[in-house]
């Protein structure tokens, strides 16, 4: 049986006004459930952005310069590959280095255009066997001033805090997020049952008249949905009016040249969005779904 | 049109309300239901829309066994069988126009049939200036008569009255009879539960007595006792 | 007792209910109202106890005029009228011995009274087995029995009650109005809404006509009409 | 008029039960949001405690020899006060020295017994005029070695960082756990409102026969403190559970000897035990207080 868009619209919207504060509770915890987890997000991307150099156990990084001969190059390659003290090594060409530098600088695309490959120093990504900073100082201090190397660069205490630290909060995060995002399903399909428990004489007359369950049913699950939606809407909302806060909260790069990449680009974010948008509608519609089909067998 | 095979209803508690109950009503009959408080008029009559279902015996509606029908199936059956129940059921949010619009939309009818067909029935009842008032803000009998304008708006083939006038005043009640009676004439089954000796005694139809659920008497043109 | 002064009730939508009504009823009185349907007798009753405030005019109860009652002390005045509505407004989460007990508990009875006086109570009505059932799980005749119940059970100075016989048959119609009468006896004021022609005409009381929220007529030891 | 405390037990207990799942969803927002406001005080008390030697703009600290001579002491404190560079200077005897060790220490009373003030080294702590890192080291560097000086110990470039992300980080969460706060009392608000609501009828019911407001009234407000307490309760449970995990989080003061003062003594968490229970009652009161007030005045 088609059930009519308008009786459909009118019945969501009566419900969503007749119970507008405990709608709008649920909206709002579903709105703060997707804000932090957009954060999380957010913050996740740039920490691993700003660090994605350092992943690994990578303890220092022997730059090479651009102009170097391929004796020189050769020499350093040969150095390092046969040191007894290094674990792994990876190799960084120009073209990766650009790769890497368009990531890090994604939201400044005008400093992208200005550089080529070939500018870029390729690089020796170096992770010693043993990681204790005197060892490691003394190793990467081998490598300094070699013909060919440009510069030797260690993780720095810093750097490593940052990754700890960034690390358990981002993890803490997902954890209240997911939180909440359980407890704003439970939120939409208790709404949504309280709804259904208010007008339960409503409905028993309904059936009563010969009305199908899918009819009684429909108007609710699009409460949840719609529910579901703003709940995602304002999340993103508040993430974008966040956007220059967060911005601004991000230790200043000039001071701490780390964080030049904890700014995430627009299409980046916008992918977090578009996650965010789903999950909402998601939310919306586990709730009513759950909450009418638990309802109406009864 | 409408046969009971040896029903009996038990509700929980050990109430039997209704014992071997066994008839048959053919279609465009008029039956009274009559007996004392709580002799099963009311479970009888539930009985026949699957408002609640048997403990034992089989029912059949329309040549079906409704206790076969699936449960998806079931509202199919209770828009050809209009109910006016004891204590009305009317939606509670909705206004008398809409309560009685409720039964078209149910059935998908088309906004102009229910534009044009709605303000009809309230007139026939007698109501046509509260169309626009809520249930709560109409007297008793008032409000059952919005439940017998919902339960006859559809035209359904059968139509089940529990008690109908009892919240109205004789006159009134001569009123509501004579449209049942007009119902009845073109073609409707009509069962209808009373307790007013009057109008039993006047109308001279088929009656069914029922005394602690048991069918004590089964009458073609009988009296109230 | 109860003094009506000059009182109009008007609903939203202009709808006159009660026009200009003035009456007297005495202590111990058993007034009959009359009426067709919707001509404002459970307007008049629901004035007494202020569900409803007049839009016009004074009401008197027991020598106080209850429209200078602030609202705190409503409670207070409804404990000393007890109400049989026509709907039954019985509390659909309590069973039947929780809500006739639930009017003694709201008026602080210790406990052991109220374990004596409901199943009295119960038993008098005829429900004496009922005592554990939800009200949606009793006739409508048995609703309406536990709401007359309710309303006596703590003795209350006045009786209000509308259309109490509605939904019962004739013989425990009689059994109920013989309660009321001996009620009446024992000192209450009883103003009874109906529409049952037989119980009026019997009991031979006094009555008070509405017709279109007017008193047309009062008469003592009346007839329905 | 007196209600009996058996009737408003009855009455709430059946009331909680009925709509199990809802007052389930509002206790859990208003653990989740105490919880939160929890941690952020930990934190806070944490990082406070950790930094406490640094706020204020000190970028380094002069220790003194415990066995200096008081001429040696008066040559250090008489550079340092007549330094044109030096823009405030505070003094830490010995006793001021044993209370910050005291409370740095609080979860380690062991470590506090064996510490007498006679040990500890009275310092100067410093706030440069200029405060960019050359000159602070330049500056610093003059004490260095000087009679009586034990050593010299400048703000780390980590010490910055930790004190500007926890400040952000903890900022943050009190937004978050705010919001929630909001959050609870709304829903506790709606829990007992869509309660009254779904039994709107019973409540007209009850007023026709003659209960007063406080009747009807208390077995509702009892309803949403007892969500506001059981909230409160689970939320310092799970802080107490989730506290050994914090302590493993918070980085290895072995590796980060800063942090050794971030993992908080019983006696300070149980202060913010007490406040977060002290929240959870306002809570619950203030939720179904307005909700009763609201609905039965209509
Ligand atoms: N849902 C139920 N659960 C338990 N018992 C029930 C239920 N419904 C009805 N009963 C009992 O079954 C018996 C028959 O009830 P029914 O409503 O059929 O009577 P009735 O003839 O309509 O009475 P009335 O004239 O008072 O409306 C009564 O004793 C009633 O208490
Ligand atoms: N709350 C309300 N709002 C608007 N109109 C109302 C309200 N309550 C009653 N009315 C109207 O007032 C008139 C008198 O109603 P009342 O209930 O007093 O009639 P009654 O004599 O009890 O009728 P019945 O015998 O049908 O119960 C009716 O026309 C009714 O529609
Ligand atoms: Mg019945
Ligand atoms: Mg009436």
């Amino acid at each position: 049986m088609a059930i009519k868009v308008d009786y459909v619209v009118r019945e969501t919207s009566t419900n969503l006004f007749r119970n507008l504060s405990i709608t709008l509770a649920s909206i709002l915890t579903v709105m703060v459930s997707l804000f932090l987890l957009g954060m999380a997000l957010t913050v996740n991307l740039g920490v691993n952005k700003a660090t994605q150099r350092w992943q690994g156990g990578i303890e220092f990084i022997v730059f090479i310069n651009p102009g170097a001969t391929t004796e020189q190059v050769g020499a350093v390659d040969k150095a390092l590959r046969e040191s007894p003290e290094v674990e792994k090594l990876t190799y960084v060409d120009q073209n990766q280095a650009m790769e890497e530098f368009r990531s890090l600088f994604a939201n400044q695309p005008e400093l992208i255009d200005t550089v080529t490959p070939d500018i870029l120093p390729p690089s020796y990504r170096v992770v010693p066997l043993n990681k204790s900073s005197d060892t490691v100082e003394a190793l990467s201090e081998q490598y300094r001033g070699k013909p060919g190397v440009k510069s030797v660069v260690s993780a720095t205490e810093t750097i490593k805090l940052v990754q700890k630290l960034s690390g358990t909060l981002t993890v803490f995060m997902y954890v209240v997020a997911g939180v909440l995002l359980g407890a704003s399903i439970l939120l939409v399909l208790n709404t949504i049952r309280m709804a259904m428990y208010a007008r339960r004489r409503e409905i028993e007359v309904m059936k009563l008249v010969g009305a199908t369950n899918w009819f009684i049913r429909v108007p609710f699950m699009t409460e949840g949905l719609v529910q579901g939606v703003i709940g995602a809407g304002l999340a993103i909302g508040l993430l974008v009016l966040f956007r220059p806060f967060y911005e601004r909260i991000v230790p200043d790069p000039t001071q701490f040249p780390l964080f030049s990449g904890m700014v995430p680009a627009s299409s980046e974010l916008f992918g977090i969005y578009v996650v965010l948008a789903f999950i909402g509608c998601v939310i919306g519609t586990i709730g009513a779904g759950v909450a009418v089909t638990r309802f109406l067998d009864v | 049109m409408i046969k009971l095979d040896n029903v009996t209803k038990v509700y929980k508690g050990d109430v039997v309300a209704l014992r071997n109950a066994s008839v048959e009503i053919a279609k465009s009959e008029f039956v009274f239901l009559v007996g004392p408080s709580g002799s099963g008029k009311s479970t009888f009559i539930r009985l026949l829309n699957k408002d609640q279902t048997p403990s034992a015996g089989r029912i059949f509606v329309a040549g079906k066994d409704i206790g076969e029908l699936s449960s998806w199936k079931v509202p199919y059956l209770r828009r050809n069988i209009g109910t006016v129940y004891q204590d009305f059921k009317l939606l509670a949010n909705k206004t008398v126009g809409e309560n009685v619009a409720f039964a078209l939309e149910v059935i998908g009818r088309p906004r102009h049939v229910i534009q044009t067909q709605v303000p009809a029935i309230l007139d026939l009842v007698g109501l046509g200036n509260k169309a626009g008032n809520f249930p709560h803000e109409l007297s008793g009998g008032e409000q059952q008569r919005v439940s017998i304008a919902r339960a006859f708006v559809n035209r359904p083939l059968i139509l089940l009255a529990d008690e109908p006038t009892g919240n109205l005043d004789p006159a009134t009640s001569v009123g509501i009879m004579q449209l049942l009676d007009k119902i009845n004439k073109t073609g409707t089954t009509v069962i209808m539960a009373t307790h007013d000796r009057g109008i039993v005694d006047r109308m001279r139809r088929r009656v069914i007595e029922l005394d602690r659920g048991e069918i004590v008497r089964d009458q073609v043109r009988g009296v109230y006792e």
